[in-house]
């Protein structure tokens, strides 16, 4: 395979590492649902890019084309956002109860709380 | 009516849900959670039955034939693990009226029931799909509501217990996602009967090897195999009572159903066990969670995060029993998720008694309780004994399967190695037993504590007998494992 | 663009800042899946990812505060772990099917080739993602409903109790000892 | 915000438009990009802004919660009753070719159109009962 070829996965790979490492590495919790976030979108981007086919059109049906991207895809991926919205909607809720119960989101002094009590 | 049981399993308690949530009533919506858990109870054993005698029932979704479309498969693995669930939520179910108005308050009881009920429904949706991303689908809607329910405990840890299961869950699931979308990139397919044709075909390559890692390590993310089980022991031990005896009994289970469907019936025998040498990596993490969550289950001063640590080590048993890849030690794996599940449905609902009396299950709490709670500690014993692997009880049953497992391969320092940490579940069960049965209770501590209610004994005492009854009588489950088990391996070869 | 606006979310520590930041990466992404022929897709990562998630961080934060704590050690153990599995989906990618070439299998599958040809009369809608969406796999979109519904029932058990009721947010009841 | 006239007016004049399309994005789904999922979005969003200028109070007047919460149930229902309907006709669950008896390609697009609507209904509560809730505990502070 030629490197071109791959060149613009390995691109989303980065994409996908740099959003994992915020979700791992971020002490602050509400860092880590906005790593997830990337996380799942470079995922995203993925699943987008193989359905993709040079030179073809998005897949409405239309007499003057004949070549459309793979359709399939788009619509896991539809489904996929909504599952990651819904993911962050309940994880910042969380967060905010959090909050309330803790008076901070930072993961080290919350565990910290825990240990002392 | 008969042919649209498959959808009708998932559908039920999913129509439920939003019904719950629009009564806004606690009883009401009580009583529909226990309609159709019971409902749910009902079609699992009708399926079970029919997939036991004609095999394998299919149902095209939407209408649409298997690849186009999205295709419900049930065959005796899914059947049997249909039981295991719909049977713990239609004991729970009931047993929640009094666990979840103490424990949770009457404002938010509709709503709990709601989740309850989309979590079960999301369990069963992951069983019976034939459909690789629709396991993603129905996946997050069980551990959406998982998470939601987990946070409701009275502890402020509970919220980040379920924090924190929320990022290591949607971790595995993005993995998953990933893991899919590699197999989809390869093939075109999403149906795993397809996949399964397909995939074999395919010229030798990297991507699929990749793929299976990233499945495997997502579903280990979902069932706490050890190294990645971090988030299960505050989830369970703060959770409130009747969800940590739901969700313990059957998310881990079902995630480990999702391994074996990968496993076997996706990637097929071969791959997983010849090419991915699955077998030798599995064994020694399982023997490691075995151990070492059985040791620091001993040293724990709270009940239940001393069961969570011991269910982490029973996961280990059942993960062993797989990678014997034989068909004994298979048998004995699917046969330990149903025993386990009752056993442990059982430990956690007394417990919720003592929860519900003492508001603690501290262990210097319990004190002296054989005497004040003696049905309820009864239960718990019986549970105890067969999560020792006492003879005639359920979780005897298992571990001689799984012992034979392990001679049949030559694998003798492993069978020695299930009976000694067998002695170290007697080491933490006995700890119980000491503080409760032979030490004075503290009256001055709480003064009014007596046997728990009925609402909440007789569902306890349900699962224990059935822990006892299948130790006695375990033809049903044996051989419901058994043709699973001989089901998985004839699809792989 | 995109790699510099995520990696501005890794080094930034006003979560304002970062909040917006990741709007604009969504953004960027939905752009980006235009030019993938993915509109849908696009349409909706803009309307969720940048509108609807951007809100809900923007309102978290304004709950509870939002500068981040200052951090001194470098994370090396989540470094090795997002390196190994970054370079482990390199290894795999490198026998993907190329990027965007019409031979690709999962354009010749049977699923792909009877969406695009069939729906058109199957289902009279000229938006394939529109039909596989709602009537080949419908039931996923089904799903996917009761996911978001799961998400209310979620948010509304956990944040409709009132504040400061000592059983909901529990300061360290009687377990906690 | 909430006293400044421009942004109040603006507001009443942008909320219908946003509504309108909304619709638009609905029923425009079958031939160009668009769904019941993004429509939601854009339905739910008008509301918040005209939530973000008016404040909470008001607009809890024009939706209350429960009834937001109750869209969120009932969008589900709409979409898994369509599958009970096509069983009950004798289809299989969704199988909307059972929806209409003629023609199987009008079925379809019935079915269609409805479960968009199911899901229209369901994100549209959803995202303003999750955005009631933040809100919520902002005042509530």
């Amino acid at each position: 395979m030629n490197a071109v070829g791959f060149l613009n996965y390995w691109f989303v790979v980065v994409l996908m590492m740099i959003g994992f490492y915020i979700l791992i590495a971020q002490g602050n919790l509400v860092k880590k649902i906005i790593g997830l976030n990337i996380f799942q979108t470079s995922v995203f981007i993925l699943y987008i890019s193989m359905g993709k086919i040079e030179g073809a059109t998005a897949p409405i049906l239309n007499s003057n084309w004949s070549v459309y991207s793979n359709p399939l895809p788009h619509v896991l991926i539809l489904t996929a956002i909504v599952v990651g919205v819904a993911t962050s909607a309940l994880g910042l809720s969380l967060v905010v109860r959090i909050h309330e119960a803790y008076g901070s989101v930072e993961e080290d002094q919350i565990n910290e709380m825990d240990r002392s009590v | 009516m008969m042919s649209h049981l498959p959808v009708l399993q998932v559908i039920v308690p999913l129509l439920a849900a939003p019904l719950c949530a629009l009564v806004r009533h606690g009883r009401t919506a009580w009583a529909i959670a226990v309609a159709s858990s019971w409902v749910s109870l009902w079609m699992a054993w009708k399926i079970f039955q029919l997939v036991q005698a004609d095999g394998a029932i299919s149902y095209n979704l939407g209408g649409w034939p298997a690849p186009i479309g999205i295709e419900y498969k049930i065959d005796a693995l899914s059947a049997f693990v249909l039981i295991i669930v719909t049977l713990v939520g239609a004991v729970v179910t009931p047993y929640a009226l009094k666990s979840v108005g103490r424990e949770v308050g009457t404002s938010r009881e509709a709503l709990f029931y709601a989740a309850f009920l989309l979590c079960l429904s999301g369990l069963l949706g992951i069983v019976v799909t034939g459909d690789m991303f629709n396991v993603f689908v129905f996946l997050e809607i069980s551990s959406l509501s998982a998470y939601a329910l987990i946070a409701l405990g009275r502890d402020r840890r509970a919220l980040t217990a379920s924090y924190q299961y929320l990022i290591m869950g949607s971790v595995g699931a993005t993995f998953i996602v990933i893991g899919i979308g590699m197999l989809y990139v390869m093939t075109g397919s999403l149906n795993m009967a397809d996949l399964a044709i397909l995939l074999p075909e395919l010229p030798s390559n990297r991507t699929i090897p990749v793929a299976f890692a990233f499945l495997s390590v997502g579903v280990c993310l979902k069932l706490a195999l050890f190294p990645l089980h971090m988030w299960l022991p505050n989830a369970y031990a703060y959770a409130p009572s009747a969800v940590t005896a739901f969700i313990a009994s059957t998310a881990t289970k079902v995630a480990i159903y999702m391994l074996l469907r990968f496993f076997f019936t996706v990637f097929g025998v071969h791959f997983s066990f010849s090419e991915m040498q699955l077998g030798i990596i599995l064994l020694p993490l399982s023997l490691i969670a075995i151990f070492s969550m059985s040791l620091v289950a001993i040293f724990q001063t709270n009940v239940k995060r001393m069961l969570a640590y011991s269910s982490l080590a029973q996961i280990g048993y059942i993960i062993l029993g797989i990678s014997f890849f034989s068909n004994t030690g298979l048998t004995a794996g699917i046969l330990h998720l149903f025993n386990h599940a009752i056993i442990k449905g059982s430990l956690f609902m007394a417990l919720g008694c003592v929860m519900y009396r003492l508001n603690s299950v501290e262990l210097e709490n319990m004190r002296g309780l054989g005497k004040k709670m003696p049905l309820t500690m009864g239960a718990f014993m019986v549970g105890g004994f067969s999560l020792i692997g006492v003879p005639f009880t359920a979780g005897f049953v298992s571990k001689w399967y799984l012992i034979q497992g392990a001679i049949e391969k030559g694998l003798w320092p492993v069978a020695l190695l299930i009976l000694m940490t067998s002695l170290m579940a007697v080491v933490y069960i006995w700890r119980v037993v000491e503080s409760v049965y032979f030490s004075e209770f503290d009256e001055s501590q709480n003064d009014d504590c007596t046997e728990a209610p009925l609402g909440l004994l007789l569902p306890t005492w349900a699962l224990a007998l059935l822990c006892l009854y299948f130790g006695i009588n375990a033809t049903l489950t044996t051989s419901g494992a058994s043709l699973a088990a001989a089901n998985l391996l004839r699809i792989g070869s | 663009m995109l790699a510099v606006a995520a990696l501005l979310v890794v080094r930034l520590k006003n979560l304002f800042t970062v909040a917006m930041v990741t709007g604009i990466y969504s953004l960027l992404s939905a752009a980006f899946f235009t030019l993938l022929d993915a509109v849908d897709v696009a349409f909706t990562e803009a309307a969720v990812g940048a509108g609807v998630s951007t809100v809900l961080m923007l309102g978290t934060l304004s709950l509870v505060g939002h500068q981040q704590k200052e951090h001194k050690t470098v994370q090396l153990v989540p470094l090795v772990i997002v390196t190994i599995t970054g370079l482990l989906l390199m290894y795999g990618i490198l026998d993907i099917p190329p990027f965007g070439e019409s031979d690709n299998p999962i354009h010749h599958h049977e699923t792909t080739v009877h969406y695009l040809e069939e729906s058109g009369h199957e289902t009279g809608m000229p938006n394939v993602v529109t039909s596989v969406l709602a009537s080949y796999r419908g039931y996923d979109t089904m799903g996917e409903t009761t996911v978001i519904f799961t998400a209310m029932v979620g948010v509304l058990l956990l944040m409709s109790g009132r504040k400061g009721k000592g059983s909901d947010c529990g300061e360290g009841d009687r377990n906690g000892r | 915000m909430e006293d400044n006239v421009i942004l109040r007016v603006a507001t009443k004049i942008l909320t219908p438009y946003i509504l309108l399309f909304a619709l638009y994005v609905q029923f425009h789904g079958d031939y160009g990009p668009g769904g019941g999922f993004q429509a939601g979005v854009i339905f739910a969003s008008g509301f918040v802004l005209y939530t973000l200028i008016y404040g909470l109070e008001t607009a809890r007047l024009v939706l209350p919660l429960r009834v937001a919460s109750l869209c969120g149930a009932l969008g589900v229902l709409i979409y898994a009753g369509v599958g009970i309907a096509t069983m009950i006709l004798g289809g299989e669950f969704l199988d909307y070719d059972y929806l209409n008896s003629h023609d199987a390609e009008h079925g379809q697009h019935l079915g269609i159109l409805l479960v968009e609507l199911g899901v229209l209904t369901t994100v549209f509560g959803v995202m303003v009962v999750i955005f009631y809730s933040f809100a919520g505990r902002r005042e509530a502070k």
